[in-house]
């Protein structure tokens, strides 16, 4: 499902990847771990080609970086789900708008919208906020509506940055239940996470990165 | 996309950032304002300089020693000059009548005789009220026999050749650099409200919205916006104007309908380009 | 806070934020651009308007029966009504010699006698150049005695007048607007760039910076900001202005280096004006 | 040091913190532990007078919130070093510059305001990136620059939202191990956080806090 073969990553003569190669098999859960400026959040950006590699090659389901051209990079997104280690959310709308972005981007009828945006908001405990802008959400909040905004298009592919950081051990196990939930309905699942003890605790498999270099 | 859509996100976008919206809105207003009232100024500039010019004629004096059936005759042959629009011929009697109106019976009972010639008076085409033309058929009809003199206040027609060419060139200058301004301003001020939500267009490139997807509702956004901005012109126009033409009547004359109302698509134009410029900028920034 | 703090980091910010500043420094030049070609065609166009004006002249045509003795007589008590500028006198001999200028020698070698009369030729003070005052001149000298006829071009005075009322009015309409536009314009482009760094401005105030701390920088930057565009005006102003003097020389002569200068402490204020009002309302709305 | 009493504070209708009582001494750790949208946050940002209480009185060090005026807050502000839960950095300035804006609106001099943003950086391990912009940052060095602007005043109170949340095992040891030693110092610290485990090692008095009360 995912392939990364000898990528490398330089940005203004920093090395942040280097040679990384990687499999990730259709249904698998993936765990990224990795001390602070690993280059965790570089290599899931490299895999939502929010960047392109500066050597190597990645595929990701049927997009191959090599041939992907840049009008196609929008329809490889919406079948990829991201988590942003910062949310980045839409200031300036609701939440329960920036859950439906996700959707309407995609053409989806206005009724399945606002019905999958409304039961994606419940999955992470936040339907009864819906119409709260951003700034009015605690920390945790804003991260759990990034994680529905991900969640919302059935995606083939998670990538989730750190997507328990904000969060306490409750609302964590939750959403990580979540996550399985959504890995055992086919989705592949990518996670970065520094936290080494969870990932320890975790029956998954450990993708080891330091210094950009996986171990 | 639906255009439904596209029209709901382009108005909640100016909702949304209305403190940005309503200065772009001011601005572009702003803008279209003083270039629509360049428009109606210009509209009665020409207007009065025309009215001054078509004032202008062509003065014959006939000597004595033509009779009236000759008059009538050189009249036809002045009609068919090229450029003159109109021919009075004032004969002596009349002449008299002119004076003595103008200076009271006394000075012309004086005299045995009446002294005063009878004329031609010509009025000339607009197109031809310039020095040059009007020498020209002041040329042609010198040639005529039994004429004693040709008046037309050359000097003067020459002045106000000068006068007229120079507001002219003003007023072109001006509206080049007026209607350049706007264009850029409006243009301008749209750009800077979109830079500003720059955050919020890589936000959606990155949840994978197409290029089209983002533009379309910030192009009807703008065009909006940019209607709003020609309205409110137009209004302030429209209200301001008609106010002119009841306090000034002898200024304020033109048409004015059509040049007011034009701010409005103007407004939609260059809210509409200036959004789509800026947007484009901003994606090809961020590919 | 040093003023050195305060001016390294109002150049760091339209650094930092170097779109939008150039945006906004452009939309100044441009607007102050405007003011400044208005201004130099208004005064050029008032130049030539009072170069018409200045050759108006009155033209007081004396009877055969006064001598040359009385005639500088009565030039002398011309000469000492208000208003009067400059008075010659064209004596019959003089009147001879420019008819034949002006029309070669057969016609007038024709007669026996000279028929031309001897006149006063009258320049007017300026301001003494409208319709009113110069017959106000004119009922002054009619009652003297010896005087067959005093010409000046009645209507074309009373034309001038009209024409010139109105461009003056236009003129004082269209740059009434354009200047409150150009202060509207540049202080919306200077507030846009502002709302855009409002996150910036509220983390100043959570980190513990006074108001002023936070303003003095955002000042200094509208200072040298609308400094630069007004620079900028004036440079394009002064390389077109002086290519229209050399191409255009009978149109534009007036003294351009004050207006031309003009725009930039124009832009210094307007820029800093400008932020001030926009931080300042920023900032309120935060507290 | 730090004072609430009866303190309550509603957002639009919604009670986010109801009747608080707190008492901080001087030199005191204390950590604010609770579930996400417990209130932590908007504690904090009352105790930073970034927003007044709806009811109820404050007083942190010799500023009290009856007296307190508006132009006084800048003051105080300048004493009370904050670790935003979303690190609030200057997007356009480099993270020296970021860290030494906290000097400098001190008005202290150009010498020791570099040499303390250096020194700071340093401590946080991030000096060899001081011309970094903060988007050139991983999730963990933004974190750790916010801690240094936090710290670089030698503030009397340190108010620290979730500081460790996108760190590292070893990273938030090392930030831990500079939160005691300038808690041993003299400086009073209040630290949220969501992590129950991390409270339950550290032998620090534990406040509580749930729905928006302290229990
Ligand atoms: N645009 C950039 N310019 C320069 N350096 C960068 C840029 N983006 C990332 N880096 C550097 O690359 C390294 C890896 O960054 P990355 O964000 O991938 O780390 P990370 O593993 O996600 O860390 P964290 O756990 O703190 O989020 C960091 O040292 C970071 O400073
Ligand atoms: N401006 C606001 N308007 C409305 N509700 C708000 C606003 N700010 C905060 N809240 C609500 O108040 C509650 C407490 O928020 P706060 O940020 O203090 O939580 P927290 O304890 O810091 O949570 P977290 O661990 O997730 O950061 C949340 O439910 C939040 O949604
Ligand atoms: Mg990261
Ligand atoms: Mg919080």
């Amino acid at each position: 499902m995912i392939q990364m073969y000898r990528v490398s990553k330089k940005i203004h003569n920093t090395t942040v990847l280097e040679d990384v190669n990687l499999h990730v098999g259709k249904g698998e859960f993936v765990l990224l771990v990795g001390p602070s400026g690993a280059g965790k959040s570089t290599l899931l950006r490299l895999l939502h080609f929010d960047d392109r590699p500066t050597e190597g090659w990645i595929r990701v389901g049927e997009y191959s970086s090599s041939a992907l051209k840049d009008r196609q990079i929008p329809l490889l997104r919406r079948k990829i789900g991201i988590i942003f280690q910062d949310f980045k959310l839409l200031k300036d709308r609701n939440i329960f708008e920036n859950v439906a972005f996700a959707l309407r981007v995609t053409g989806t009828r206005k009724s399945l919208t606002k019905r999958k945006a409304l039961q994606t908001l419940t999955a992470v405990g936040l339907a009864h906020r819906r119409d709260a802008m951003p700034n009015q959400l605690s920390g945790g909040e804003q991260q759990r509506v990034s994680i529905a905004r991900a969640l919302v298009n059935d995606p083939f592919v998670l990538l989730a940055d750190e997507p328990l950081g904000d969060l306490d051990k409750e609302a964590s196990s939750n959403i990580l239940e979540l996550l399985k939930e959504i890995n055992h309905r086919g989705t592949t699942v990518v996670m970065a996470t520094h936290d080494e003890d969870l990932a320890a605790h975790m029956p998954y498999r450990c993708i080891r990165i330091e210094n950009g270099r996986i171990l | 996309m639906g255009l439904g859509y596209a029209f709901r996100e382009a108005i909640l976008g100016l909702y949304r950032a209305r403190g940005m919206s309503l200065v772009s809105i001011g601005t572009t207003a702003v803008s279209l304002l003083v270039f629509g009232i360049f428009l109606l100024v210009t509209l009665n500039l020409y207007g009065i300089v025309g009215q001054v010019r078509r004032r202008i004629e062509i003065e014959v004096y006939l000597s004595d020693d033509i009779d009236d059936k000759e008059a009538l005759d050189l009249k036809r042959k002045v009609e068919a000059i090229n450029g003159v629009k109109e021919v009075d011929y004032i004969d002596k009697e009349k002449a008299a009548d002119e004076f003595r109106q103008a200076f009271g019976e006394g000075l012309l009972e004086a005299v045995s005789q009446n002294p005063l010639p009878a004329s031609l008076r010509i009025k000339v085409e607009d197109t031809f009220s310039t020095s040059d033309k009007i020498k020209e058929i002041v040329k042609q009809i010198e040639k005529r026999r039994g004429i004693e003199e040709i008046e037309y206040g050359r000097q003067w027609v020459e002045r106000l050749d000068r006068l007229t060419l120079i507001v002219t060139v003003a007023d072109l200058v001006i509206g080049l650099v007026i209607g350049l301004s706007s264009i850029f301003v409006v243009a301008n001020t749209v750009n800077l409200t979109i830079l500003a939500r720059r955050e919020s267009i890589e936000i959606m490139k990155l949840v994978g919205a197409t290029d089209n997807f983002i533009q379309i509702p910030f192009l009807l956004e703008g065009i909006i916006g940019g209607t709003l901005g020609g309205a409110l012109a137009s209004a302030i126009l429209y209200f301001s104007y008609n106010w002119a033409v009841v306090h000034f009547p002898r200024i304020t004359f033109a048409p004015s309908n059509l040049a007011v109302a034009l701010m409005i698509p103007l407004g939609a134009i260059l809210g509409g380009l200036g959004s789509r410029i800026s947007v484009k900028r901003v994606l090809k920034s961020l590919a």
